[in-house]
């Protein structure tokens, strides 16, 4: 499976994303410059968390206006994976791919610490390789990753079981504790805790690997085996 | 030349984290008649002569980048400079 | 029309002292009419003032430098450019060096802090290096003036809003409270990177007819004379010279990081080097006085972010986020391709000269012509005179006192509350320290730990200082400042390669606080050889003084370590109830 | 009850990394007219009927807590509410 990772001026969360996919997944990945026009040949896609255009004016504000995001969209119309994490999930909500958005964390600072997710939904394919209500250990660090969507997009989030991950400790005042969504179509997620930065032991856990193997098992399913 | 003035305000139904923190520090120090703040942004966009619109263009600035009127609403003022 | 014009004439620079204003004496005035042959000209005094200040040429304390052990098998680049360089073996080399922002803090702590990580880490990756990691070492009066809070607080964010933007994590540092630090916050960051031997650069100038270009953020009046202004004592003047406060802008730092670490790999680099105090200046008279050449710019060519600026607000300035670097003749476009990517200016200014002079154009006038050496090289140096204080020997003569402890418990619960000692997670929360997934041990143990990618090593690093002891007695004192880093990185898993040092004290014009400095150099450098673990870089920052009260002597230690094997980290954390507890040493 | 507006913008010499990162975006997607960006904020105070005078304890605020004037400026409107 080939998967690309976005990379926009600021991210910074992108080598790490490299990183996971290629030595602790080892499957393909390849970096790909916000200019770009396409995402031909590629199975995944994967965008990172950081600063993109310094998260000034609103966090994604910028990143949404590069070309990449029309190739990304159609992309997700496709029904391909696409994967967006912190700075990434920000830049999915600027670009109408998931609902809601990501307001300043409640008590108005940046915020790096290990938390517990719930896995709420393992019925997706970022996720089926959790058990059901799995507790898992994955890193935050973000400024912005208070969640909030209007009374109705929350009413729909529920009834389809778009909310995949919640906190146990809600650290940032997200509305439902919603850690990470899906869209409708079950293609996209977006999450604010960094699956990336928890794939090997020795830098902390290895939680957020198996949402990577989630990724790849599904895509094996559907193309290696037919 | 125009000069735009552009305001962003969350809209009100959503919580404004930053506006209630210094809500709360302005009582500390003293100011206990504060009843609410909030807090926006205010964008200054000086705009060179153009054959375009300017109403048009504003508007489409603030409704692609200046605003994200998910939660935000914004209204502006185009002086000439 | 030339703003020039309206600028004091070289005869009423003298007549009126206004030399004076830059903080020269009378005898450096000379001095430079000597090196010049004639009377400076209004720029050219402004290129003198700020390349002769203590910040830029450590006339005051280079002879205290001088006692540093700096060498060693495994130093590859000592004291001398942005950042001293240390071999970890397999053709790989990491970068170290620590710098105060100490005066710009306290006056906008939130810039001044953020600032200060972005002038440090420009200065690693100027060297050709990637940074993969931040410290700090802070210094505060105690938490109980609303400013006290303030200045805390702003530091934080600072230090964290700008870190966390570039995607560097900051993985350890230190916090002292005091209230010898209340008007004069010490603000010393540190940055870490990694290298391969092959892409080490210098900051220099050579090639005669090599081109000269300016790459990063545009210049503005930001800071001018802030190198002058870091060299006197804060006073409530000083609030005058603060012209325009340098912001940081992180998101241009990141840019510009990544358009550097290409360009370096360029064989049409000939040499990089960071604009930080005095800018323009120093970075141009050091690059050509290092080659033995000298720079000729069109001053018209700078990026300029205000109208008007003259020749000497433009050399003087202290915008941020600016390189000046020197391409082969004709590969100019190579290199500009580089910069566009990450829609970055690269701008041909000048070029390289075989009369070692800096020669600055503006306005189709020769502005100033100075020899570059004399800019760089020739500034005085001072052997101040040193004086034991009387509180010295008082102190000495005190018997040990034992506290009398009356309830364990309840002194402990208050030891483990007071600001110093108690846990810093409300600061490191806010810091990135994950960034890059290299964080082996996170902040809150002895030293961190970040992995070398690729291998099974990793760098161990940490900052220490108690500046209480330094006080009571430097030379010991400055001892234990190395020998309390040392322990850190041992006790994690690695051995000490090296230090960089932040020597953060008084005026130095008075005797008893020169005798501080002289003695803690002492001591570091006595526990450096006894460690081998020599200085390959640091920072001096004097005159950290208000209302006439120094703050304690804290000459801060920033060490890294090396990590063999990371199955030999081991961390501060209790494992298992039930394990023992040993004391080792007396 | 007073309304409040207060603009908080950032001194003319000081740099504006954000106006020029919103400027050159602007620029990129089709803007080029736009000349100049600067950001600063927009506060709403809303003052609950006091004895004291409301343009002195604005004044106050902005001073002590609203604008940092270092770097800052700040200018303010006081409307009925
Ligand atoms: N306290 C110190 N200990 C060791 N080296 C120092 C110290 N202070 C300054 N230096 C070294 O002196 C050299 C000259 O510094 P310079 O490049 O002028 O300073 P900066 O980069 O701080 O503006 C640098 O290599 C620096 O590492």
């Amino acid at each position: 499976m080939k998967f690309a990772v976005l990379v926009f001026p600021g991210s910074n969360c992108d080598v790490d994303m490299y990183h996971a996919i290629k030595d602790e997944l080892g499957e393909e990945v390849e970096y790909v410059w916000h200019t770009a026009t396409s995402l031909d040949g590629f199975d995944g896609a994967l965008v990172p968390g950081g600063f993109s255009y310094g998260d000034y004016l609103r966090c994604g504000a910028m990143a949404n206006q590069s070309n990449i995001m029309k190739a990304l969209k159609e992309f997700a119309a496709a029904g391909k994976p696409v994967l967006g994490v912190c700075n990434g999930f920000q830049i999915l909500t600027e670009a109408g791919l998931l609902p809601g958005a990501l307001l300043r964390n409640k008590n108005l600072k940046f915020m790096c610490r290990p938390v517990t997710l719930t896995v709420e939904n393992n019925n997706t394919l970022f996720t089926n390789e959790y058990a059901a209500g799995e507790q898992i250990n994955i890193p935050i660090a973000h400024g912005e990753g208070n969640y909030y969507c209007d009374d109705e997009t929350l009413a729909t989030l529920q009834a389809n079981k778009q909310i995949v991950f919640t906190y146990d400790n809600n650290p940032n005042g997200s509305l439902e504790n919603i850690a990470g969504i899906i869209n409708e179509q079950g293609n996209v997620l977006g999450m604010m805790p960094h699956p990336e930065r928890a794939a090997n032991e020795i830098v902390g856990g290895a939680d957020g690997l198996k949402l990577f193997k989630s990724i790849v098992k599904q895509w094996r399913e559907q193309h290696v085996n037919n | 030349m125009k000069k735009v003035k552009v305001y962003v305000t969350l809209k009100e139904s959503i919580l404004d984290p930053q506006g209630s923190a210094v809500k709360g520090s302005l009582e500390k120090i003293g100011y206990g008649e504060v009843a609410d703040v909030r807090i926006g942004k205010f964008l200054e966009v000086t705009i060179a002569d153009t054959d375009r619109d300017i109403d048009t263009i504003v508007k489409e600035m603030c409704e692609k980048m200046l605003a994200n009127t998910v939660i935000e609403n914004y209204r502006y003022e185009i002086e000439e400079a | 029309m030339s703003t020039t014009n309206f600028e004091p004439t070289a005869e009423q620079i003298k007549e009126q002292r206004l030399y004076a204003d830059m903080g020269m004496t009378d005898a450096e005035y000379e001095l430079a009419v000597e090196k010049l042959g004639r009377m400076p000209n209004w720029t050219e005094i402004g290129l003198f003032s700020v390349m002769w200040s203590e910040h830029c040429s450590y006339k005051k304390s280079k002879p205290v430098l001088r006692k540093f052990p700096t060498k060693g098998p495994q130093v590859l680049q000592g004291p001398g450019e942005g950042a001293g360089i240390v071999d970890i073996g397999d053709e790989q080399a990491v970068v170290f060096k620590m710098e105060s922002h100490n005066h710009p803090s306290a006056i906008e702590p939130y810039q001044g802090a953020a600032t200060g990580v972005g002038g440090i880490i420009r200065d690693v990756f100027s060297m050709g290096a990637r940074p993969i990691a931040m410290l700090n070492s802070l210094r505060f009066g105690e938490l109980k003036s609303a400013r006290g809070k303030y200045l805390f607080e702003e530091v934080v964010a600072g230090i964290a809003g700008y870190g966390n933007c570039i995607g560097i994590p900051t993985v350890g540092g230190e916090i002292q409270f005091d209230p010898c630090y209340e008007g004069n916050p010490l603000v010393n960051a540190m940055c870490v990177g990694l290298i391969d031997h092959k892409d080490i650069q210098k900051g220099v100038a050579a090639g005669v007819g090599n081109t000269v270009m300016y790459v990063g953020a545009k210049t503005g009046r930001d800071g001018i004379h802030g190198a002058t202004f870091s060299s006197e004592e804060l006073s409530e003047e000083a609030d005058e010279k603060r012209s325009a406060v340098q912001v940081g802008d992180p998101f241009m730092e990141k840019l510009l990081l990544e358009a550097c670490l290409e360009v370096v790999k360029s064989d049409a680099l000939v040499g990089i080097q960071d604009m930080g105090a005095a800018g323009l200046t120093s970075s141009s008279a050091e690059m050509a006085s290092k080659a033995g050449t000298g720079v000729e710019m069109n001053l018209d060519l700078v990026p300029q972010r205000e109208t008007g600026m003259t020749a000497y607000e433009m050399m003087l300035s202290e915008s941020q986020e600016r390189m000046l670097i020197v391409v082969k003749a004709g590969r100019e476009e190579e290199i500009k391709a580089i910069f566009e990517k990450y829609d970055l200016d690269a701008v041909s200014v000048g070029r390289v000269t075989d009369d070692k002079m800096l020669r600055l154009l503006h306005k189709g006038e020769v502005v100033a012509e100075v020899p570059a050496d004399a800019l760089a090289e020739d500034a005085p140096v001072y052997n101040m005179p040193d004086e034991e204080p009387a509180y010295f020997a008082e102190y000495q003569a005190m018997e040990n006192a034992e506290p009398a402890v009356t309830d364990y418990k309840e002194t402990l619960s208050a030891l483990l509350q007071a600001p110093t000692v108690a846990s810093k997670e409300w600061v490191y929360d806010q810091y990135d320290y994950q960034v890059r997934t290299s964080t082996v041990v996170a902040p809150g143990s002895d030293a961190a730990v970040v992995r070398v990618r690729g291998t099974n090593k990793g760098l161990a690093m940490t900052t220490d200082c108690n500046s209480r002891y330094i006080y009571l007695d430097p030379t010991t004192g400055g001892k234990i400042a190395v020998a309390e880093a040392a322990r850190n990185i041992v006790a994690t898993g690695g051995k000490p390669l090296a230090i960089t040092d932040c020597l953060n004290f008084g005026n130095p014009e008075k005797p008893e606080i020169f005798w501080q400095i002289q003695k803690s150099a002492d001591g570091i450098s006595e526990a450096c050889l006894a460690l081998d673990a020599p200085v390959i870089g640091g920072n001096v920052s004097m005159y950290n003084e208000r209302s006439g009260e120094a703050v304690y002597p804290t000459p801060t230690i920033g060490m890294v370590g090396l990590v063999e094997d990371l199955a030999h980290v081991t961390t501060q954390d209790a494992k298992n109830a039930g394990d023992i507890v040993y004391v080792i040493g007396e």
